[in-house]
């Protein structure tokens, strides 16, 4: 048995009189894609803010690489190796794709707090950043695009190409195929496909399809509870499963 | 009901929009297809009025609706789902409905608050929420009740099922084709294909800002090969 | 303990007169999302239209009535010709141009009427004095101007929290396309609902001319206190203006009214009076920053 | 290329300037211009914060009332020969009073910025225009350094070699350290550091999950926009040779930013474009009628209505469009 | 003939405190008219610009004045703040400066100044006297309250410098207040004989409107100096202000004929009547006039000195003299507010004082 890279146990979160993580305990271990659905509003993404700090939990802890890191700030989880997406992705938007990762890899190489030497010809960020696009498959040619002239899917891919400049241990990935279209998402799913045995990932998704393709494991939250964890197959031939969340798709 | 000929459109220099097409009947459920970053979402707000059309024809109900502003074309009985929701972040559930909601047509059965409630339970339970605190998928069904609430002629839902859990998802589709029983027309667009095609009567697939490719359901099977080319998929 | 009193209630008033002052700011900047430094170039334009009405005809209503109407205008007008275009810009577009508008309406009103101040008379039924507190006649004018501040709060609370428009403005503030295209012409309601608030920082004005004075560049006077008012309530909140702007008015009037006295008993006259004179002037400044410290959102934010 | 050049003759301009002035038969024209550059070199430091870092201050004129007052107050020391607190001695040397208010108005921003950096939006522009304001009414109660009429500084600061009283000589020592202040901002820009400032504007939360505090590189940034105002105040109390709170009066931190926002937020030159344009149209729109605010108000409109991005985007454009 | 004399007017027209600059620039120029564009006989142009009530704008364009236009004779400055940064240029570039009103301590003493004169008075002044009318009146206690800035202060040192009886109470106001009812509270409590205050210009209207309604006049009177009101105040206070005891050196009453000359004029021609300030201008106008007549037209510094210093001409206050600090020795009144024929007017009352300098002349070394 592995040590699980991320251990959650008891935690609880309360909006006023609604509990949105309720007791809730999991782990993901390392290298693996851990999937976690559930109806809207069950708190996935209220948990995904507890694991990146973004959201202070009322109860219970989260240990991240045998670190406590219930209370730790954002950059302090994200220096120690968590990595994360956004459900609406998050880009300097005035910035070209290269300039975004040069970024990114910067904030991993150390302090920024270097006044003199020009960074944007710096080949110590440039040349590990296009390395990372290569790595999602970002077109080269889009490169000099500025963020603010991209579509979705191009959005998508450089968002993931950032988090991946930190070297991250965990990746958390709330709805990465959210706005890409139905290509967009074949190529997205062999994109995070091609990174397994990397860092561990804890999916949150709604595209079963992707789910079911990538995920060793699956967990269901319901009302902020894990209902059940386990397989791909398990979780599908799971009956609360299949009435609280799944129906047959295009019923 | 509306028809779109040689449709031109862009954001201030840059052209999106070269040659779109488009036509949906009185009642149809028409679809918009294409890849990422093809102009369907531009080509929605080209109807809206949000980025007027530059050139082509626009007609909706008879009437030429390119030169008119937003509030305008609403008025006329389009109803919107945008891309990415929209909601209003500041005002509660509640509020969100009711604020730009109205029965300019005086219809037999005007959607009202009870009625979105029952077809999303969840945003009864939230009405007192603000709106910037929901779950994405609730936003999203929060989105599509504010549409409806408008009680338009022709609902255009721009990728409206985008981050709702599959039941929900289901139970959209099931509403849409009531809606379309009821004498609705629809233009959707949305990536999934299954759905759409059991659904809509009428595809249209976008091209670098052209309408490449037109019909129906029937027509799709057929070419479905070429279809797919131009899906990327 | 009757001068406490006293001074409790002329810090009241005078939060209710700041309020007055900053009802229409946050209208405009709290609820539309509009930095508007010509806020208080409109103030001037009401009290000097009411001025200058008075003058004409002698009767503080037409006074009134002058004074609104000259600041509507002059909103509207405002609105149409500049602000309208500024709604989607960058906060810092809309400080260039409404301070280029502030120096416009300052010197447009020495060309118009001259530099001197000008001169409101009280209405009529309120140049006496009413026995509040027994030995302290205090002047019904400013118990009018008591009465108009809270019916200008409850009014607006309704206006904002309880109606359409109000739902309408609060979308408009962040989905301003959106509202358009669900089928309201928010251009026009904008335009309306701007020259509410310009009306009511031209009724803000008038109320104030015959107390304040009226002249060239009084609105500059006022602007930062109710930027500070709307700032420490809570943006956007029309309980949180009214609660700062009782606060500050509390506040500063006990500062100015003890704070020497307390020092005297400290230390010598001369040091004790500039100490107090120089916490009086911080203490409304203090008060904000310690606010802002403690709640940086303000005491009552409008979207908790 | 083009722009080389421009800048090139741009800067030879300036230099060449007092020599220009006295041609023109205009030599008082020098001094004004040593005041527009002072006003230049503060809108550049709150340019790195507002333009590079997206912070609105709405109080720089603190450092640089700081700066200014630095300079006075060590010289009234230095003239009455008595240390201040009994501790540190007066001096009239530039090389000592201009390093001093950078330190003093530096200072004052770590302060005030570790305090206001923990609010952002619009509560950041009320909150550090509550510390000027705070600032402001110390120096108007300040009745040993002449309180609200300010205090006259008989004779400008000396520096070895050079001759201030000499307005030429002043000027061109003005414009050599406003150009190295240019230059190193534009360093800072341009550094890793500058790159993080950027990220900070566009996107907060997007630097958090790549790991970044804003934090310290705001405060950061916050202390070096003020050490530069403070540097700006120096110079100005210099040129002017009299301080007073006016200095550092809301209305200053308004001119200061209208400055900014005017010449082009973020870019290099613009806050000193703005600076020229504002000061040169009010005096030149001043010396036409008395009524010169009715006119400068609506250029300011104007400019905002069809020149987005000020002065630096008109020019930009122009020279766009003669390109292409 | 040859070409006019160039004299610079730096003045605030903008803002609150603009109508003053305005009343001075006015008066100025109507000397001027009067003469046909001459004074004293020579021919002379008057530059004015508005520093805007900002220090660093009256230093530019005292700047460009001095070495641009190459001006050597200087007037107009409203506030003593302004003065602080335009009189040492002048001064240092061996220009004259000729003060229409601003009058801080510094220059009357110890930085007296040749080339520097002043026509109004004395800072200082204007408070003492309104002590000595204090005990004219014969009150034994007084309220007395200004703005905390410097000329605030002043105010109060200078009022109890010459006041024989108990301060009750001093309060500092601040200089962006706008509301005094903390203040009129205090007064009320305090139960004072009567009160001073110096609040110039508009904050003067608010206080004494605020007073008046606080139904404090009937109780309490005031005795104030002459910033305090004016007649421009007194038309925007109204009937706030009937029983107000001040101290001017000058007044629309006057009898003597060039008074009674220049407020005729003054009203013809600008449709108002004259402030104390608008006569503080003519009187600087008539002052140049009266050197320059002396000096032919020349303004070298020294025969401009022993010229101005006669002062020979018909001041508007009657008697006028300089001291040896070359600011003025004069007169001062009592003066009230009374209803004449129906209209408030500022009534003179009595002298008070005669051939007053100021207390900071023994400093002064020339
Ligand atoms: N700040 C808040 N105040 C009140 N309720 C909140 C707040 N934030 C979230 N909630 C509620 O908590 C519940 C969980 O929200 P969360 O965003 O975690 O759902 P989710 O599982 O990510 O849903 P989806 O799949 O729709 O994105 C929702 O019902 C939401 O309305
Ligand atoms: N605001 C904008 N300014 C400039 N260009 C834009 C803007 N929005 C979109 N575009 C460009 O217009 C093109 C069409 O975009 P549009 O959003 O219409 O595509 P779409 O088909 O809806 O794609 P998606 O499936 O990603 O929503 C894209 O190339 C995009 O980069
Ligand atoms: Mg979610
Ligand atoms: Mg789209």
């Amino acid at each position: 048995m592995v040590e699980p890279i991320l251990k959650v146990s008891g935690l609880v979160k309360r909006f006023g009189g609604l509990t949105a993580t309720d007791n809730l305990s999991l782990d993901v271990r390392p290298g693996e894609i851990h999937a976690l659905i559930g109806p809207n509003g069950a708190g996935k993404s209220t948990l995904i803010g507890q694991l990146v700090g973004e959201i202070t939990p009322d109860a219970g802890s989260v240990m991240f690489l045998g670190h406590d890191v219930t209370r730790a700030s954002v950059p302090a989880r994200v220096k120690l190796g968590l990595g994360r997406s956004f459900q609406i992705v998050q880009l300097l938007d005035e910035e070209t794709a290269l300039a975004n990762v040069a970024l990114a890899v910067q904030a991993h190489a150390g302090h920024s707090f270097r006044f003199w030497r020009r960074a944007d010809a710096d080949e110590r960020l440039l040349a590990p950043a296009r390395a990372l696009l290569d790595q999602v498959d970002f077109p080269p040619a889009r490169r000099a695009a500025r963020v603010a002239d991209m579509s979705a899917g191009e959005r998508k891919v450089l968002e993931l190409a950032m988090v991946l400049a930190g070297g991250p241990r965990l990746l958390l990935l709330d709805e990465p195929m959210a706005g890409l279209g139905a290509g967009e998402s074949i190529r997205m799913t062999d994109t995070l496909r091609a990174l397994k045995g990397g860092p561990a990932m804890l999916l949150v998704e709604h595209d079963m399809e992707a789910v079911f393709a990538l995920a060793d494991r699956i967990t269901v939250l319901v009302y902020g509870r894990a209902i059940a964890t386990g397989t791909a197959e398990e979780i599908r031939a799971n009956p609360a499963v299949q009435e609280a969340y799944l129906a047959e798709e295009g019923a | 009901m509306l028809q779109a000929l040689g449709l031109q459109a862009g954001y201030g220099p840059s052209q999106v929009l070269f040659d779109v097409n488009l036509s949906i009947a009185e009642g149809q459920v028409a679809t918009l297809l294409g890849r990422n970053g093809m102009g369907k979402t531009t080509t929605v707000r080209a109807i809206m009025g949000l980025n007027p059309a530059r050139g082509g024809t626009l007609t909706f109900r008879g009437e030429d609706i390119a030169a008119l502003p937003p509030e305008r074309v609403a008025q006329r009985g389009i109803g919107l789902v945008p891309e990415g929701r929209m909601v209003f972040p500041t005002l509660t559930v509640r509020e969100n409905l009711v604020a730009t909601a109205a029965d300019r047509f005086r219809r037999a059965s005007p959607w009202t608050l009870p009625r979105i409630f029952a077809l999303f339970p969840r945003l009864g339970e939230r009405q007192n929420q603000l709106a910037r605190t929901l779950s994405g998928g609730e936003q999203q069904m929060l989105a599509i009740g504010r549409a409806l609430m408008t009680n338009p002629w022709l609902l255009i839902l721009d990728e409206a099922t985008e981050g709702l859990a599959p039941v929900i998802r289901a139970e959209i589709w099931a509403t849409l084709a009531a809606l379309k029983d009821e004498g609705l027309a629809i233009l959707v667009i949305d990536k999934n294909l299954s759905a759409l095609k059991r659904l809509a009567d009428r595809h249209h697939v976008l091209e670098k800002g052209r309408t490449v490719w037109a019909g129906n359901s029937l027509e799709l099977e057929r070419d479905a090969e070429t279809v797919r080319g131009w899906m990327g998929v | 303990m009757a001068l406490l009193a006293e001074q409790l209630l002329n810090g009241l008033q005078l939060g209710v007169m700041l309020f007055l002052l900053a009802a229409g700011l946050t209208l405009v900047f709290g609820i539309m999302g509009v930095i508007n430094l010509a806020h208080g170039s409109l103030y001037m334009v009401g009290a000097f239209g009411a001025a200058v009405t008075a003058q004409v005809t002698g009767s503080w209503w037409l006074a009134l009535l002058g004074g609104l109407l000259a600041a509507g205008v002059t909103g509207l007008l405002m609105e149409l010709v500049v602000l309208r275009r500024l709604y989607a810009r960058d906060h810092l577009d809309q400080v260039l141009a409404t301070f280029g508008l502030i120096l416009f309406f300052n010197q447009l009103m020495v060309l118009l009427f001259g530099r001197q101040p000008r001169f409101v008379a009280l209405p009529a039924w309120f140049t006496g004095s009413v026995e509040i507190i027994p030995g302290v006649p205090y002047p019904s004018y400013r118990l009018l101007i008591i009465a108009v501040g809270l019916a200008v709060a409850a009014g607006l609370y309704v206006l904002i929290q309880r109606t359409r428009v109000g739902m309408l403005v609060r979308a408009g503030a962040t989905h301003r396309e959106m509202v358009r295209a669900l089928g309201v012409d928010i251009r026009l309601l904008y335009t309306l609902v701007f020259g509410l608030g310009a009306l009511l920082a031209g009724l803000a004005g008038i109320m104030a001319g015959p107390v304040f004075n009226v002249q060239i560049g009084m609105g500059e006077q006022i602007l930062i206190q109710t930027f500070v008012v709307v700032v420490i309530g809570g943006i956007g909140s029309v309980r949180g203006a009214l609660f700062g702007a009782l606060l500050v008015g509390v506040v500063d009037t006990l500062l100015r009214g003890f704070v020497p006295g307390l020092l005297r008993g400290l230390l010598d006259a001369s040091q004790a009076d500039a100490l107090g004179a120089a916490l009086s002037s911080m203490g409304v400044y203090v008060l904000m920053a310690l606010v802002l410290l403690i709640k940086p959102r303000g005491i009552f934010p409008a979207h908790a | 290329m083009r722009e080389k050049i421009a800048l090139a003759l741009l800067f030879a301009a300036a230099v060449a300037l007092p020599l220009i002035m006295r041609a023109l038969d205009l030599p008082g024209g020098t001094g004004v211009a040593t005041s527009i550059l002072c006003l230049a070199f503060a809108a550049s430091s709150l340019n790195l914060i507002l333009g590079h870092g997206g912070m609105i201050s709405f109080g720089h004129a603190a450092y640089y009332g700081i700066g200014a007052y630095t300079v006075g107050i060590l010289w009234e020391h230095f003239r009455q020969q008595e240390p201040i607190f009994g501790l540190i001695p007066g001096t009239d040397q530039l090389l000592i009073t201009l390093p001093a208010a950078m330190l003093t108005a530096g200072l004052a921003a770590a302060v005030i910025g570790a305090l206001s950096l923990r609010t952002s939006g619009v509560q950041f522009i009320m909150i550090t225009l509550a510390f000027a304001q705070m600032l402001f009414f110390l120096f108007v109660g300040l009745k040993a350094y002449g309180g609200d009429d300010g205090m006259t500084i008989r004779r400008r600061n000396a520096v070895p070699g050079l001759d201030l009283r000499d307005v030429d000589q002043l000027y061109w020592l003005v414009l050599g350290l406003l150009c190295a202040w240019l230059f190193l901002q534009w360093r800072i820009v341009g550094s890793r550091f500058g790159r993080v400032l950027e990220g900070i504007r566009q996107n907060e939360r997007r630097m958090r999950a790549i790991g970044i505090s804003p934090y310290p590189y705001k405060l950061a940034a916050f202390v070096i926009a003020g050490m530069g105002a403070g540097a700006a105040g120096a110079l100005m109390a210099n040129y002017m040779r009299f301080v007073s709170p006016d200095i550092m009066s809301w209305q200053k931190s308004g001119e200061i930013m209208v400055v900014v926002i005017l010449g082009g937020i973020g870019t290099l030159l613009g806050p000193v474009l703005g600076a020229i344009a504002l000061q040169g149209l009010e005096f030149f729109l001043g010396g036409i009628t008395e009524h010169w605010a009715i006119i400068l108000g609506p250029i300011l409109v104007l400019v905002v209505l069809f020149g987005r991005g000020g002065i630096m985007a008109l020019i930009r454009r122009l020279l766009g469009v003669r390109h292409g | 003939q040859g070409a006019p004399i160039k004299i610079g007017m730096i003045t605030t027209l903008s803002g609150p405190g603009g109508y003053l600059g305005q009343d001075i620039r006015d008066a100025f120029q109507l000397a001027v008219e009067q003469e046909q564009g001459k004074l004293g006989g020579t021919n002379v142009q008057v530059l004015v610009e508005d520093d805007g009530l900002r220090p660093g704008q009256g230093k530019s364009i005292a700047e460009r004045f001095l070495r641009n236009e190459r001006i050597k004779l200087m007037t107009g400055v409203v506030f003593s703040n302004v003065l602080g940064t335009v009189a040492p240029d002048v001064l240092d570039a061996d220009g004259i400066y000729v003060s229409p009103n601003a009058a801080p301590s510094g220059f009357a003493g110890r930085e007296c100044h040749r080339n520097y004169y002043t026509m109004a008075w004395q800072n200082d002044t204007l408070h003492e006297t309104a002590g000595v009318l204090a005990n004219t009146l014969g009150y034994k206690r007084m309220f007395i309250l200004a703005p905390n800035y410097q000329a605030g202060r002043d105010a109060l040192t200078g009022f109890k410098r010459k006041f024989g009886g108990e301060v009750v109470q001093e309060v500092y106001t601040r200089l962006d207040q706008t509301d005094y009812a903390a203040e009129l509270a205090q007064i009320r409590a305090a139960r004072p004989d009567a009160v001073f205050q110096f609040h110039p210009g508009g904050l003067g209207i608010g206080f004494l409107r605020q007073y008046a309604q606080a139904g404090l006049l009937s109780s309490v009177p005031q005795c104030v100096p002459a910033p305090s009101m004016d007649s421009t105040t007194l038309a925007a206070v109204g009937e706030a202000a009937e029983g107000l005891n001040l101290t001017s050196h000058w007044n629309t009453d006057f009898q003597n004929p060039a008074s009674q000359a220049f407020v005729a004029a003054f009203r013809a021609k600008y449709n108002r009547t004259p402030t104390y300030y608008a006569q503080q201008g003519y009187d600087t106008a008539l002052a140049i006039g009266a050197a320059l007549r002396q000096t032919r037209g020349s303004i070298d510094p020294a025969a401009f000195r022993t010229a101005m210093l006669k002062a020979d001409f018909q001041s508007t206050r009657g008697k006028f003299a300089f001291g040896p600090n070359q600011h003025p020795v004069q007169d001062w009144y009592a003066l009230k507010v009374e209803k004449v024929n129906g209209a408030l007017a500022l009534v003179t009352k009595s002298k008070i004082l005669e051939n007053e300098g100021d207390s900071y002349a023994a400093q002064c070394r020339l």
